[in-house]
């Protein structure tokens, strides 16, 4: 069959947009620390991008979606070094050559653990985010995106759910990984007795808006043609996110007395995690309701952490944990099998698909327990070794000029 | 030879200057300050969580003034800097021992 | 017919494009007001977003594109809910799934009202404004976008003017509005007495960058195929903007006696202002005399709030407001058949085609009238009951202290 | 042949990613000045797409791709005023309309000349760049666009050489540039006596982000189609960039003792510039191999303006021109002829071509020397003319104040 | 009437602030500088060139103050700002001639 | 003990800094400035409405000094400061009547 280009124009906007996100989401993390720390997180989100890249290159796309090696575990090492995804051959079941879906695909790997640098914000040694960001992409992104990603991997194929863009691969994965790295590393020095408030919200709120845009081709791009289902997903981030900002407003305005930008931000984030799983498979209405949800839960959620006294300092845990969690097994529910006929075995709760529901709360539950297990082991080993943490002494003058030896801002000369 | 320092809320700080130009003060040096003071400070909001700011901005005024000026610059700020309401801040007349014109070097009342 | 994955790639893209503008609008915005209401600014565009959305999905697109009702003042309650908006069919005369023109247009009903935000800053309430966007976007945004976009719209359809992307619906609909509302709101606290400058000019080009790339999509996207007509459109918008950028500082330097990089940005927004109605109907050099023209009666035109005393402060007045006429008129004048021979019956009066001109003047009239009578009487409503104005409390310490309770900028920590 | 709406969308989508970079360098430099010269910067690049996009509408396009005349030193004017560029014919050897390829190019042609503020900042008046920026594009730009992307071109057709995007044409023709200019200019006052910081490093890795994504514009729009080329040339660039951050970081680390985020921005942007002439030539792994060498070659090179004393500011002779250079080198050394059978006619060296590398050398020096002569000259003559410098005073001062008469930041009202 | 002027360590100022005002210190105002003493700088790189910035930041704090108040003001902000490490900053007093409350028009304690 | 204040060019504040570790101050305190005087400010142009500003960037320089040194401070300061334009600033010479190091609570000549 020949390479259709209207498909592959899309996946190929859609690949860049989503390395979009990753300084979007560099900006809008940067923007919440304080003026001392921001490009410590700048870096550590620009470098997984390179870290990620390399390994994706020369094993991450064979592990991830190579045929079921180990039981299942993991792909095989069928591409290792993309020798033999050179857009040859169509990626099975599209009309995109396969090296745009593996560009695709890459982008998904790099962003994920970017979203962990969220939690571990302000305290973390650059050296030991290297080290970490190595293991955990090898050892928990890949063999969860090979399970619910490719054709053959267990959660897809054998479970039966579905996570149409990366509610339990992105989300719900780094979102209990950032839970399991802050048990680790600790509590910033001040953490609840001081005030740490954003150094820059003009930057937070425009890596909120790369981020949205970006999401475009993280959901829509995910139908891996510009067919309907891109129209639908397109139509569902969309709604879901506005929604989300507004339920989040709602809340703050209700319960706290002043509507934030901080706030409209965080919402928006909250809907367009929630609806990520779900964007090929629901119709506007009901991506509406996700996204209420959502915005009204991770509302909720972020203050979680000074009840329970672990500082997830950007509430990584708060949006992705709870907003991944809650758009996978709202899917359970708002599914409609007419939306996605060729996906969708049966539809959701809300049309009568109880057995759906089950199935997705099976993989939420996989996912969690596999990703906390094998974070926690692998926070303590570089712990152990390394170090985790940077020094009292840089955490006090801030891990820009101790560790990376710049300032941000200089604007006296 | 004094130095007097003014503590002004901030969007009275042209009218202060216009003022004091008005006067005869040829110079003054002006820097941002956070006051705190008799004047409530404000609540900050970030992600439901609250911070007090006990802190308000002020603009601070520092004016080199010869002897017998000095009662007409304290005047002229305080008359133009009032607004009745709490945190009009505060001025101090410090003594100075000697002043310099760098440009010229000259001394004293000579280099105001 | 088939779906066309092409144009369907190509107007998915254009929809995230325009969603991007909002953001970029934010910024652009947010740049030129003081540090003080930053946050206030990008807050009443960003929730923009939200409030428009969700109409839209419920029924704005209905009340849009729906067929005429209520004599054609606006369409029918066919499409309410989106409920069969769901890319089963294409959108009539192209082939994109209709889910995907209605998630396109989605977008300008976004951006139309959070232009207005431009001529309000620094002194409205966020409530008075999530109130007002409301009101405004059911009552006038629709209406007008029914009239000149839909087919069977009366401007479009009976009287036969043309609006390629929105000069009639989106730029002379919101300058003018944002007039009313300035008339309506009164001036800031100090205008025409002290330098009310802008308090981060990066942003403002940040923004003016995003919208420029942005634009892109709102006009070539709305040829709703990857044609030549995108081709011709993608082309003039480009020219248009460049040209006016260099226009705007010849004035500048000639009147002022320097350039501004505020200038060079909005000289540039100007253009592509001006080219929005015409940009699928004209050659490049037609584009360029419009740029040229957009640039420097823009230039002239701010000024005049000086002079008369209105505080459009942001000049979407002096830009957007005479800009877009600018634009609709001299389409009437540079028209040409033969570059889009499917939408245009007639060319512009420098091809001899007296009558389309005429018909474009009528059109920008009714727009006018219709629009400003309209927010006027809301804008005196939201006063009377909620009150339009923050506290002048709030205007001397600021907006984002008062109203948001946040800061935008904490560098000492 | 019939439009592919496929190949337009893409090329389409490129050219607006493209013409996003200008304001990505203009920030990714502004951030690196200083506070009182970033408006400046920011002016100058802005402006450059006012220039040279009117001079390519009027004689740009034309020069660059009518067919040969004056023996091939450029360009003839069929295509003047782009009467004759009106989307009615497809571009030849592809399927998009030429309108699609002429404002695909124009915004090459745009970003070029841009690329050179970088070496000439903080000290040149912003009159003297738009008639240097005029000049340049039209006697040196556009000769060799002609030389090497037009099909008759000499590079192309008669030499044998090839540059997929632009690595002769843009970066070593902009690089060699640069250095000219400099050495006509001179060094800013208190270089190498003073610390000359940069003062926003947040803008800088805001605009390194939006050249990276752009940048999948400029290579994999490159192949004027959405096909497999497309896709090798995506992940090429992608990977090189990447790496070349990687490499970067390591040197830093090893030879300074600190990684730096101004490193990481500078590296990617160091592989992105290697991997441009490459992009659609070369495997995943070369490209991987061509990142490594760009960013280890880059990083010593802009230590060399301190040991050999020219105040190339921002590195733009450390970065484009030395980049650009090695990477059309190691073209000649790891183009794969099975990878791009229609453009290449033997590989490189790696793969037993030597002839082509003999060739990709030969281009090179060729664009090296005329652009460096040229560019000397034209800078001579605008320095006796008008002058090229600002004042001293405007230097102290600061540009911003001075030239444009604008301050950046106000956080203080 | 004195002036108490003390250059600190910044991530003490919430400190010591709270202390004074524990003392009955009713007002100070507070001012970001960068100081240069017996505390190294540090280094910055750029690019591969390192700069050696000699200036830390540190606050300084003015807070005007009543004669019998004076050594329990400067013991306080001792107490409070001291680590104990080098560049804990120093502590000046300054004497005043004369004092103006803003708001009122009270001058000398009263305008404290 | 005194307290020298100078209110300098800013692009002048490393050399002056420099020239008086040269003659052993071993620690001193800046801060920008908006200093109003003599040399004009200049115009600023938004959208074609320019607005005066009176005000130009200075550098504040707080030296804390015994007796003996005043005088070679001030000259220092003034020497290295003076370009011999409009606008090269002030120093001024306050009375200090009590001095702490916070580290060691060192007082008077020892703190310094
Ligand atoms: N004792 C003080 N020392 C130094 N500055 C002071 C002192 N008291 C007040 N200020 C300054 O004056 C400002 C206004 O003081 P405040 O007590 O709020 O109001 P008011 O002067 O009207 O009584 C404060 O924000 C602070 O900047
Ligand atoms: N002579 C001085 N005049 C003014 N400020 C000083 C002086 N000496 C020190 N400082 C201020 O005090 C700070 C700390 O001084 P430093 O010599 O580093 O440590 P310490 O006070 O512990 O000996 C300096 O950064 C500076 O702000
Ligand atoms: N009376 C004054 N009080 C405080 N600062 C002053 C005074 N006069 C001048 N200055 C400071 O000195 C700077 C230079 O003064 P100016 O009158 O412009 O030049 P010059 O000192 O060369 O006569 C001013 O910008 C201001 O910061």
């Amino acid at each position: 069959m020949e390479i259709n280009p209207g498909d592959t124009a899309w996946v190929l906007v859609s690949a860049a947009l989503v390395l979009f996100m990753t300084p979007g989401l560099a900006l809008f993390y940067g923007g919440m620390v304080r003026a001392k720390n921001v490009l410590g997180m700048l870096m550590k989100n620009f470098f997984t991008i390179t870290i990620v890249t390399i390994i994706w290159v020369l094993i991450g796309y064979t592990l991830a979606f190579g045929k079921d090696a180990w039981g299942g575990l993991i792909g095989n090492l069928d591409f290792a070094g993309l020798r033999t995804v050179r857009g040859d051959s169509l990626f099975p079941g599209t009309k995109i050559p396969d090296i745009v879906f593996m560009a695709f695909q890459m982008m998904f790997a790099v962003i994920t653990p970017a979203l962990i640098t969220g939690a571990i914000a302000e305290r973390m040694k650059f050296s030991a985010w290297v080290v970490f960001c190595m293991l955990w992409s090898v050892l928990v992104y890949l063999p969860v995106a090979h399970w619910a990603f490719a054709s053959d991997g267990w959660i897809f194929a054998r479970l039966g759910a579905r996570d149409f863009a990366g509610g339990l691969v992105v989300h719900i994965n780094a979102g209990i990984a950032a839970l399991a790295c802050v048990f680790v590393l600790g509590p910033r020095k001040g953490f609840r007795r001081e005030a740490i408030r954003p150094h820059n919200l003009t930057l937070t709120l425009l890596g909120a808006g790369i981020l949205w845009f970006g999401w475009f081709g993280f959901n829509a791009g995910s139908a891996l043609a510009a067919n309907r289902i891109a129209g639908i997903a397109f139509t569902a981030t969309h709604v879901a996110a506005a929604t989300a900002a507004g339920t989040w407003i709602a809340m703050e305005w209700w319960r706290v007395g002043k509507p934030t930008t901080l706030g409209a931000a965080s919402g928006a984030v909250a809907g367009l995690v929630a609806i990520t799983p779900a964007a090929g498979f629901v119709s506007p209405l009901a991506a509406m309701a996700i996204g209420a949800a959502a915005g009204a839960a991770c509302f909720f959620a972020v203050s979680l952490k000074f009840r329970f006294n672990y500082d997830d300092s950007l509430d990584v845990v708060g949006v992705h944990l709870v907003g991944g969690i809650l758009g996978s097994i709202m899917l359970g529910v708002f599914a409609e099998r007419s939306i996605n006929p060729d996906l969708l075995v049966t539809s959701g709760l809300m049309f009568g698909g109880a057995a759906f529901f089950g199935k997705q709360v099976v993989a939420v539950l996989a996912v969690l327990a596999f990703s906390f297990v094998v974070t926690y082991i692998l926070a303590r080993l570089v712990d152990l070794t390394i170090g985790l943490r940077a020094s009292e002494e840089a955490e006090t003058s801030g891990l820009d000029i101790t560790l990376h030896e710049e300032r941000a801002y200089v604007f006296t000369e | 030879m004094k130095l007097v320092i003014a503590f002004i809320k901030p969007f009275k700080l042209d009218e202060v200057k216009d003022a004091l130009k008005a006067v005869g003060i040829t110079g003054l040096s002006v820097s941002e300050v956070r006051g705190f003071g008799r004047q409530a400070g404000h609540t900050e909001v970030y992600r439901g969580a609250e911070y007090e700011v006990d802190f308000v901005p002020k603009s601070r005024i520092d004016v080199l003034v010869d002897d017998d000026l000095v009662g007409t610059v304290v005047d002229t700020i305080e008359r133009t800097a009032r607004t009745g309401k709490i945190g009009d801040g505060k001025i101090a007349v410090l003594p100075v021992e000697d002043l310099v014109r760098i440009r010229t070097g000259e001394r004293g009342h000579d280099a105001l």
